[in-house]
């Protein structure tokens, strides 16, 4: 692999960038592969990169239907944090947020992970305290959180509405500083071409149609480009998790729902922090390109469409000019929606499942893009030691059944509410 | 016996109804309204308006609002008894002040209206009589014409009442619309 | 004064009797009502209107509509200032103030352009390859790289003008007014079909409006007014202009944004825009074509315009957009725009055709008109320093590649024309698929999925006659599949058009012109976003072949104008690196918006103070008027307390609380969900969805239940009241009330279809007040009749109706405080008069109003749970209700109890917590640790300072909490700062036996 | 996207409120039920991508259950019918 730097882009200048090398080869499947990875989001990705990695397991296929990324993995929102409520989670995420710390220098790739703070306003005093036992149990695992003043936020953000006839008046903020955005595409790219250049194959445009199982193991797969065989096999396709386990004979405990974005035309830096409204479902933040990048709750109903609506956008729009009302002349430019993969109790799996061989991470709602080298990680652990690490032991199927479900919302088994 | 105790309303705190009128339009508040929740019909259904229909007169109305459920909408004071026999049905309550009328007619009501209202309100798709539940800026609603031409009214649940009304009057404000009679406003403080 | 050198002083569409004054980059020019910011900006001779999104390079106009890439400006000041906006499409007006952006300290001369110095070492996705040391310094080299990019800034104050939705339904729907599209409206419309025609411009006409041209019988111009005329007499046509078809959405529901008030100041109460939602049976796209641009060296710099733009200033807007022109096509739409220049004034030296042989009889046509036309050639390159002076053109090869020594033709404006792209947005949004057709070098709109058809050039087809029998064809088509039966439109058989042969000639489908080593001179391809040829090669060298990977890693097509002149080239060029055709390459995929649109139309009225409408109480204007300070909870605002002057909240809340326990108060809790459940097996279906005992309940009884949710955790909890053998009355929380009227709706008509009962959510019609503490009986046996409330005839838990003030009223001897207690309700109209009936008869006994904050005091006070408890995590028994649960019998989450992690001991209870030096408060939100590991135990849910006691307590929910009472831990709050002792117990601190509420 | 109410008629979604998988069959007497039973019941779905049926609830509208039978690739929906047996049944 030639190595990114400042100086390898200026010796490739000389040469007017004609001879940089390809980011990942793209060979043909082998007939048989240690492990198989199918999908290749940023999971899928980093799993194969951490099983080189971290546990020398270099005969690697990842599996992806169309082009890297172009799954969630490629159209986030991008919020990297680990500000969540239980403690199960907060310790897998804040894991994942050390990840990300060394990532760009881990991959040689800048995956551009700004850690500006991610913001969540106070209003109402019920949300308030909700907010403070959340900060206060990340405070206590080690993890970092503030609370903001009102003035302390109208300072960090004064495009907000601190106007005294605004809507949802704010009382204050909770706010994580090591949390941020990264560059999605960046991160499917890095992991890929650091993952190839430790020997594992990239195939894209590869589908895979079936699994097959014999005697209660998992073999290999069979896809567009024929049948690959394999000893292990991971599940890393976020939407379509249901689909693919299903060839293998399993129904789980997921929903696929659509979770929909859009970008702002872009403008000079407006926004310093990455942004969650806490009075409804409305977040946002900049990209270092200029583009406000929006978001706001699921759309509410089973569906693989993977396209946008006007009622979600048009909501989403009022929130953002309900919160700030200086934006109201801001123009979408584009919008689009994700598969999101929503577990019945809003929790990841990560995990074996009931076919040796075979092994599953999915599940993971409208926030997996942050857990990308965290779960890239733990499961590459479980794959490779065929037992899952103690970060996501929790994370198993049989939580369902045992009755130790994982509900950060407290909404229980019905998925479109997480 | 009558009571010795004012009844309000949750948009005039005064005995009158409220009324705003613009260019082409007046929107009123239709006080003393008898609303029956009507549900289960012990007759033939045949003999009651399907949903999206209602029968009877502008004084007296009923609107098919579900499969098997009916609003009786009458004029009068708020006590004053419904001249239908509610035994015909296995529900019948009194859901006057659960439910806030409006009417809202002229010209130009059907275009304050379709800024809130999906509804296909074109006389052909929603003539005189026609009715429906629907929503209306997120609030769900009642909504139907009278025979008088051009005019519609509806009902909304009485928390929704300001919230509604301040919507229209916002949206007529293009037809320069305008409280007519002197009432007290209310004050919103949300801190 | 009013001097536009470069305006004819005949011609165009503009209106010479009206002046209009505006300011751009702070000087005033004048420009003629009918100009857009561009034709008036070039009129007046401006030429470097902007500066490009990476470079900062100097650009200028380039197209004339929605296409523009490069002229966009910071529209308007203070609250109405809008980044972004393309000049092309602003309609000016006197007033208006306008400056270019994204440099300083000013277009002309941008530091910024600076990066172009370095150009070589910022090829696409340099980024990705840098800034990686020293580790974690991103944040640092991010700041600089975020303040050259971006391009306007958003405005610093709020929007003033308003925004407004509007829902319209037709039978047809045609988007574009050019003449296919009034041809389709035309045909639609004659057969009684309610037909709405879109179109985008200020005007109908669509191209016709900048080609001039001409039918048989006239200009063509004459025709769309007269069809103007004729669409407006009919009855079911409505006419929409600056009315932009946005998006296309599922079931043909088509967003549209229409510009009501940008060109003139709105009217009291108009929107600025509004957003229409169009539900349309049929649609017609008749949405025309957009030209497209060819790389060759320096092709951005001002000067280098579109071909049809360029036409289009000559003939909507009198503008000669250059003193000399030189042509360069692929095609033979650039002829007619070389003719029309010439005839406006514009001398035009020469037309370069990459065809080796165009037809003769433009060539003739040319030649009569004195222009050069230099067949089998290519521009190579435009020269000049900030604005075109001269192209370089070549003679090109089989490949296209230049041979010899270019020979330059001064000029300063070098018009282009790729070809046409059909504008297939709306047909790709609607799930259509665009197919290649080679012919013309595009992709076409593919097979419908909904309802729709396009017409015209948006389907490749080239000349007017074809666009209008095509346009026609489609609106009677749609009209037929609406159900309406054919009538002839006979404007549209008048518009007859001679054929001149013209326009059948192939284009030669050559994008780049690249000579032999030419590295010297960037060739774009996206002019917003910086992207050159080089840099999609780069891209693909790379290993980044998929389109949609292309497009990430170079940003083509990502800009505002969303690639509407560039992709098709940029995808040739990325077909030509990986040495395939353009089909197999494909297209990246088409998303809504069509053009952007501003947040403020898609909020429309419900941006702001309508955001999620508010719910008031029957009570609410009588706690403004006692002080009551409104809080949001969920939609409804709700007392929170009655501030007296002079004090602060807490000490109202103190003192409503003490005012409760020692004397009388009353609360409004109307918010609470009511339902009525009627029918035989109302007692049956209340066993099945509440976890304890209904069939015992005596009438005139009420009964505490908790719900759960079918997974075992508990979902709601409240009071149900047998008020009748087969009648009950339930009330549930505040904030599941929605959720639990759907939830029992859910459990009747789909579980258990064959129970007969009926549920009517009556929250509405009741106002609900508790008057609670021991003077409560002695208030309420005043106002009340027709209701013995000895504790006799209404013991606790006890039910009946009365009457006050001659209005019925039910009376339950309810306590959510822990108090001797009665939830009054009333019909909602009467409840602000038996509220106030209720106070004058306190008002001996001190009788005080309490809001939510007092009221939660309370509860916590007595251990009742509530919201901070109810966490959706919790189980009964969690809650210490376990015993609640009947021995027998199926009800609503019972099977799942059974489950391992719900009996696990180490599962969060309740408890009590109180400081152990019974003073310092407990820290809301705290987590309740042991000091010894860095895990929690448990965390606070609720904190007060008790009345009764006098001392601040707290419930919270602990791991085994049950069996740790006497425990020392700490309530830790690290982000308050506070570290408190505190000592775990029962979670009743007052009155555990109930005297209070039996009294 | 539009929804046919059987009782309403034709309304966008945004008025009803979406009730997830019609399919499911809650155990008749769920305490006899297998653990494999009721774990199916409460959390597995087939999630299938194609034909789905499904609850909405009216919200906005007459109030009523409806089941839905709708495409979940390209939310074309196929029909749509009353849920409760007593509802509207009566004459
Ligand atoms: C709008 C939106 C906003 C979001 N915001 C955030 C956020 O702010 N923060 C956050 O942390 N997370 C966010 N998420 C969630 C996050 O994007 C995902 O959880 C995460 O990217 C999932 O990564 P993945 O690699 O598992 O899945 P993907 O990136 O979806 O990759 C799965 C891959 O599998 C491929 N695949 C599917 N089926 C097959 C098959 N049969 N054969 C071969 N390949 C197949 C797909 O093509 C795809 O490329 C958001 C998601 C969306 C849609
Ligand atoms: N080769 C070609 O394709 C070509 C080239 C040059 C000129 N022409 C000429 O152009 C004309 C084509 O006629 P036509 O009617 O098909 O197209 P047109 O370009 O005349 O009209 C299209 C109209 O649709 C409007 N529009 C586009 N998208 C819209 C949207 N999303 N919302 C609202 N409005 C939208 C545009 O503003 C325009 O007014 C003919 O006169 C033809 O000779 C064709
Ligand atoms: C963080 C982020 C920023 C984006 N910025 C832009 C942008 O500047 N311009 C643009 O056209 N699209 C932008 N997009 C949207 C993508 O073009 C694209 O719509 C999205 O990745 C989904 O892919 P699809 O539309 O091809 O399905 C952005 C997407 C994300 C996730
Ligand atoms: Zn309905």
């Amino acid at each position: 692999m030639q190595r990114y730097s400042i100086f390898s882009l200026l010796r490739n200048a000389v040469s007017y960038h004609r001879n940089w090398p390809e980011a990942w080869r793209s060979p043909d499947p082998k007939p048989s592969y240690q492990v198989v990875i199918i999908g290749g989001g940023g999971h899928g990705l980093a799993t194969a990169y951490y099983l080189a990695k971290e546990h020398g397991i270099t005969d690697v296929a990842v599996l992806e239907k169309g082009w890297l990324g172009g799954g969630n993995t490629g159209r986030n929102t991008t919020n990297v944090r680990s500000n969540y409520i239980l403690e199960k989670n907060q310790r897998f995420y804040e894991f994942s947020l050390k990840l990300w710390e060394g990532l760009s220098r881990d991959l040689n790739f800048n995956v551009m992970f700004s850690q500006r703070g991610v913001l969540i306003t106070a209003h109402f005093d019920p949300q308030t305290q909700a907010l403070l036992r959340r900060g206060n149990g990340m405070r206590v695992i080690g993890s970092d959180a503030v609370f903001l003043t009102r003035e302390e936020v109208q300072r960090k953000v004064p495009v907000l509405d601190f106007s005294p006839t605004a809507r949802f008046p704010i009382t204050g903020a909770f706010l994580q500083p090591r949390a941020g955005v990264a560059r999605h595409d960046a991160v499917a790219w890095g992991f890929a071409r650091a993952a190839d250049a430790r020997g594992v194959d990239i195939i894209q445009n590869c589908e895979v149609t079936g699994i097959r199982v014999e005697r209660g193991r998992a073999v290999g797969v069979e896809t567009t480009r024929g049948f690959i065989a394999a000893k292990k096999i991971g599940i890393a396709v976020a939407g379509h998790t249901s689909h693919v386990a299903g060839m293998a004979g399993l129904r789980l405990p997921i929903e696929s729902h659509l979770l929909q974005a859009m970008v702002t035309e872009p403008i000079k830096p407006f926004l310093q922090v990455s942004l969650s409204f806490g009075a409804g479902h409305f977040y946002t933040s900049q990209t270092d390109k200029g583009e406000l990048v929006m978001g706001g709750d699921l759309d509410g109903y089973n569906s693989y469409a993977q396209r946008g609506n006007l009622p979600m956008i048009e909501h989403v729009a009022a929130a953002a000019v309900t919160v700030m009302p200086s934006i109201a002349r801001l123009r979408i430019m584009r919008h689009w929606a994700g598969i999101m993969d929503m577990t019945m109790d809003g929790t990841p799996i990560i995990a074996k499942t009931p076919v040796d061989g075979l092994y599953i991470d999915g599940g993971w709602c409208y926030g997996g893009f942050k857990a990308t080298p965290g779960s890239g990680w733990v499961f590459a652990y479980t794959i490779a030691r065929d037992r899952p690490h103690e970060l996501n032991e929790p994370f198993g199927l049989e939580r369902f059944a045992r009755g130790y479900t994982i509900d950060e919302r407290g909404v229980g088994p019905y998925p479109a509410l997480h | 016996m009558p009571s010795q105790l004012m009844i309000r309303s949750p948009l005039s705190s005064g005995p009158r109804d409220r009324i705003a009128e613009g260019r082409g339009l007046v929107l009123r508040e239709r006080g003393r309204t008898v609303v029956l929740y009507l549900e289960g019909a012990r007759c033939a259904l045949e003999e009651l308006p399907p949903v999206g229909q209602s029968a009877g007169n502008d004084r007296e109305r009923l609107l098919g609002i579900g499969p098997d459920a009916w609003l009786l909408v009458a004029e009068g004071g708020a006590t004053a008894s419904p001249g239908l026999n509610s035994d015909r049905f296995e529900v019948a309550l009194d859901q006057s002040h659960a439910w806030t009328r409006l009417g809202i007619s002229g010209p130009s009501a059907p275009a304050v209206l379709a800024k809130g209202c999906v509804l296909d309100l074109d006389s052909q798709q929603f003539p005189p009589g026609a009715c429906a539940v629907t929503g209306f800026a997120r609030m769900r609603v009642v909504l139907w014409r009278p025979a008088e031409h051009l005019r519609y009214d509806l009902l909304v649940g009485r928390s929704y009442a300001l919230s509604l009304w301040e919507w229209l009057s916002e949206a007529a404000l293009e037809f320069r619309c305008e409280e007519v009679k002197p009432c007290r406003h209310f004050l919103q403080r949300t801190n | 004064m009013n001097e536009q050198p470069f305006r004819n002083e005949t011609g165009g569409l503009i209106d010479r009797a009206r002046p209009v004054r505006f300011v751009f980059n702070g000087r005033r020019y004048w420009g003629w009502d009918g100009d857009t910011l561009a034709s008036a900006l070039l009129a007046n001779g401006v030429r470097i209107v902007g500066r490009s999104f990476k470079y900062h390079r100097p650009r200028g106009v380039f197209g004339l509509g929605a296409e523009e890439p490069n002229a966009l400006v910071q529209l308007g000041l203070g609250g109405r200032s809008e980044p972004n906006s393309r000049a092309t499409q602003i309609e000016i007006f006197d007033g208006l103030v306008a400056e270019s952006q994204n440099c300083w300290p000013s277009v002309r001369f941008d530091l910024g352009a600076a990066t172009g110095l370095f150009s070589r070492l910022l090829p696409a996705g340099f980024y990705y390859k840098t800034f990686m040391w020293p580790p974690r310094w991103w944040m640092r080299y991010e700041r600089p790289i975020r303040a050259m990019a971006g391009m306007g800034r958003c405005a610093d104050a709020p929007d003033p003008e308003r925004y407004e939705h509007r829902h319209a339904h037709c039978d047809v729907a045609v988007v574009g007014g050019g003449p296919a599209g009034i041809a389709a409206a035309l045909a639609a419309g004659a057969s009684g079909a309610r037909v709405c025609l879109v179109d985008e411009g200020a005007r109908l006409g669509g191209m016709l409006l900048s080609t001039g041209e001409q039918m048989d019988e006239g200009p063509a111009l004459d025709w769309v007014a007269e069809a103007e005329t004729e669409l407006q007499a009919l009855p079911n046509l409505r006419i929409l202009t600056r009315a932009t078809v946005f998006g296309y959405y599922d079931d043909n529901q088509l967003g549209i944004v229409e510009r009501v008030a940008d060109h003139r100041a709105p009217a009291p109460g108009e929107p600025r825009q509004r957003v229409w939602h169009l539900h349309a049976r049929q649609v017609v796209l008749a949405t025309g074509a957009h030209e497209r641009s060819i790389a060759f060296g320096d092709n951005d710099l001002p000067g280098v315009m579109l071909a049809s733009a360029a036409r289009g200033y000559a003939n909507r807007y009198a503008v000669r957009p250059g003193r000399a022109a030189v042509m360069f096509t692929n095609n033979d739409t650039a002829y007619g725009a070389a003719l029309d220049l010439q005839r406006s004034g514009v001398a035009v030296t020469a037309l370069v055709d990459l065809r080796a042989e165009p037809p003769t009889v433009l060539a003739s046509r040319l030649a009569a008109a004195g222009i050069e036309l230099i067949p089998g050639s290519a521009a190579v390159h435009a020269t000049g320093g900030r604005e075109v002076r001269a192209v370089a053109i070549s003679r090109i090869d089989e490949a296209g590649v230049p041979l010899g020594i270019p020979r330059e033709i001064p000029c300063d404006l070098l018009c282009i024309s790729g070809g046409w792209n059909p504008a297939v947005h709306l047909h790709a949004q609607a799930r259509g698929k665009p197919v290649y057709d080679p012919a013309i070098a595009a992709f076409l709109p593919g097979n419908p999925v909904q309802a729709e058809r396009s017409a015209g050039a948006a389907r490749g087809r080239a000349s007017l006659g074809a666009c209008i029998a095509d346009g026609a064809a489609a609106g009677a088509a749609a009209a037929a599949a609406a159900g309406f039966q054919l009538k002839p439109a006979p404007l549209v058989t008048r518009a007859a058009i001679a054929d001149d042969g013209t326009g059948q000639t192939p284009l030669r489908a050559i994008w780049r012109i690249v000579p032999a080593g030419g590295r010297k001179r960037k060739r774009f391809v996206d002019l917003q976003n910086d992207v050159t040829d080089e840099d999609i090669a780069l891209a693909v060298r790379e290993g980044y072949r998929s389109v949609e990977h292309v497009k990430r890693y170079t940003t083509l097509g990502m800009g505002t104008d969303q690639g509407k002149t560039s992709n098709t080239v940029g995808f040739a060029h990325i077909a030509a690196a990986l040495g395939g055709d353009i089909a197999a390459v494909g297209t990246t995929s088409f998303r809504p918006p069509y053009v952007p649109v501003a947040l403020g139309a898609l909020a429309g009225m419900e941006g702001g103070k309508h955001f999620l409408p508010n719910r008031r109480t029957a009570m609410h204007e009588w706690h403004l008027g006692a002080g009551a300070l409104m809080l949001q909870s969920g939609p409804w605002l709700r007392p929170q307390c009655y501030l007296r002057p002079g004090e602060s909240i807490d000490e109202a809340v103190r003192r409503e609380a003490i005012g409760v326990r020692n004397g009388v108060g009353l609360v409004d809790v109307s918010t609470l969900g009511k339902l009525e459940l009627f029918g035989p097996d109302a007692v049956e279906f209340l066993e099945r969805v509440y976890i304890n005992r209904w069939r015992s309940l005596r009438v005139d009884r009420c009964r505490y239940g908790v719900m759960l949710r079918e997974d075992g955790i508990v979902f709601d909890d409240g009071t149900t009241t047998r008020i009748g053998n087969t009648h009950f009355f339930m009330t549930t929380t505040t904030g599941q009330a929605p959720l639990v009227a759907r939830r029992l709706d859910y459990c009747r008509s789909v579980l258990w279809p064959e129970l007969d009962l009926r549920i009517v959510n009556v929250t509405e019609q009741w106002a609900g007040m508790t008057i609670a503490g021991p003077d409560s009986r002695r208030v309420l046996a005043r106002v009340v009749e027709k209701l013995d409330v000895s504790s006799e005839a209404l013991p606790y838990m006890g039910y009946g109706t009365g009457t006050i003030g001659g209005i019925s009223v039910r009376v339950f001897r309810i306590s959510f405080s822990g108090d001797l207690a009665y939830e009054i309700y009333a019909p909602a109209g009467f409840g602000t008069a038996i509220w106030e009936r209720l106070m004058q008869a306190g008002a001996e006994f001190g009788i005080a109003p309490y809001g939510i904050d007092a009221l939660n005091t309370l509860r916590v006070e007595k251990g009742h749970v509530a919201g901070g408890e109810l966490d959706g995590r919790v189980t009964a028994d969690d809650l210490g209700l376990g015993r609640m649960i009947k021995p027998d019998g199926d009800f609503i989450g019972r099977r799942s109890l059974s489950r391992p992690g719900l009996r696990d001991p180490a599962r969060w209870q309740l408890v009590g917590l109180m400081p152990e030096d019974r003073n310092t408060p407990v820290p809301p939100g705290a987590k309740l640790v042991d000091g010894k590991s860095d895990r929690y135990l448990g965390e606070i849910t609720s904190t007060a300072w008790s009345p009764v006691l006098r001392l601040p307590i707290a419930l919270g929910l602990l791991s085994g909490g049950r069996s740790r009472h006497g425990e020392r831990l700490y309530a830790t709050s690290p982000l308050a700062g506070r570290h408190v002792p505190v000592i775990v117990g029962s979670s009743t601190f007052v009155d555990p036996e109930g005297k209070r509420l039996h009294a | 996207m539009l929804i046919p109410c059987p009782h309403c008629g034709q309304r966008p979604h945004s008025e009803f409120t979406y009730g997830g998988d019609a399919t499911l069959r809650r155990p008749s007497d769920p305490a006899l039920a297998a653990d494999e039973e009721w774990l199916d019941y409460l959390y597995l779905r087939d999630n299938p991508r194609g034909l789905h049926r499904e609850f909405w609830h009216h919200t906005l509208g007459c109030e009523r259950w409806i089941e839905v039978r709708r495409d979940t690739l390209t939310h074309r929906i196929e029909g749509a019918s009353a849920t409760g047996a007593r509802r509207g049944t009566r004459t």
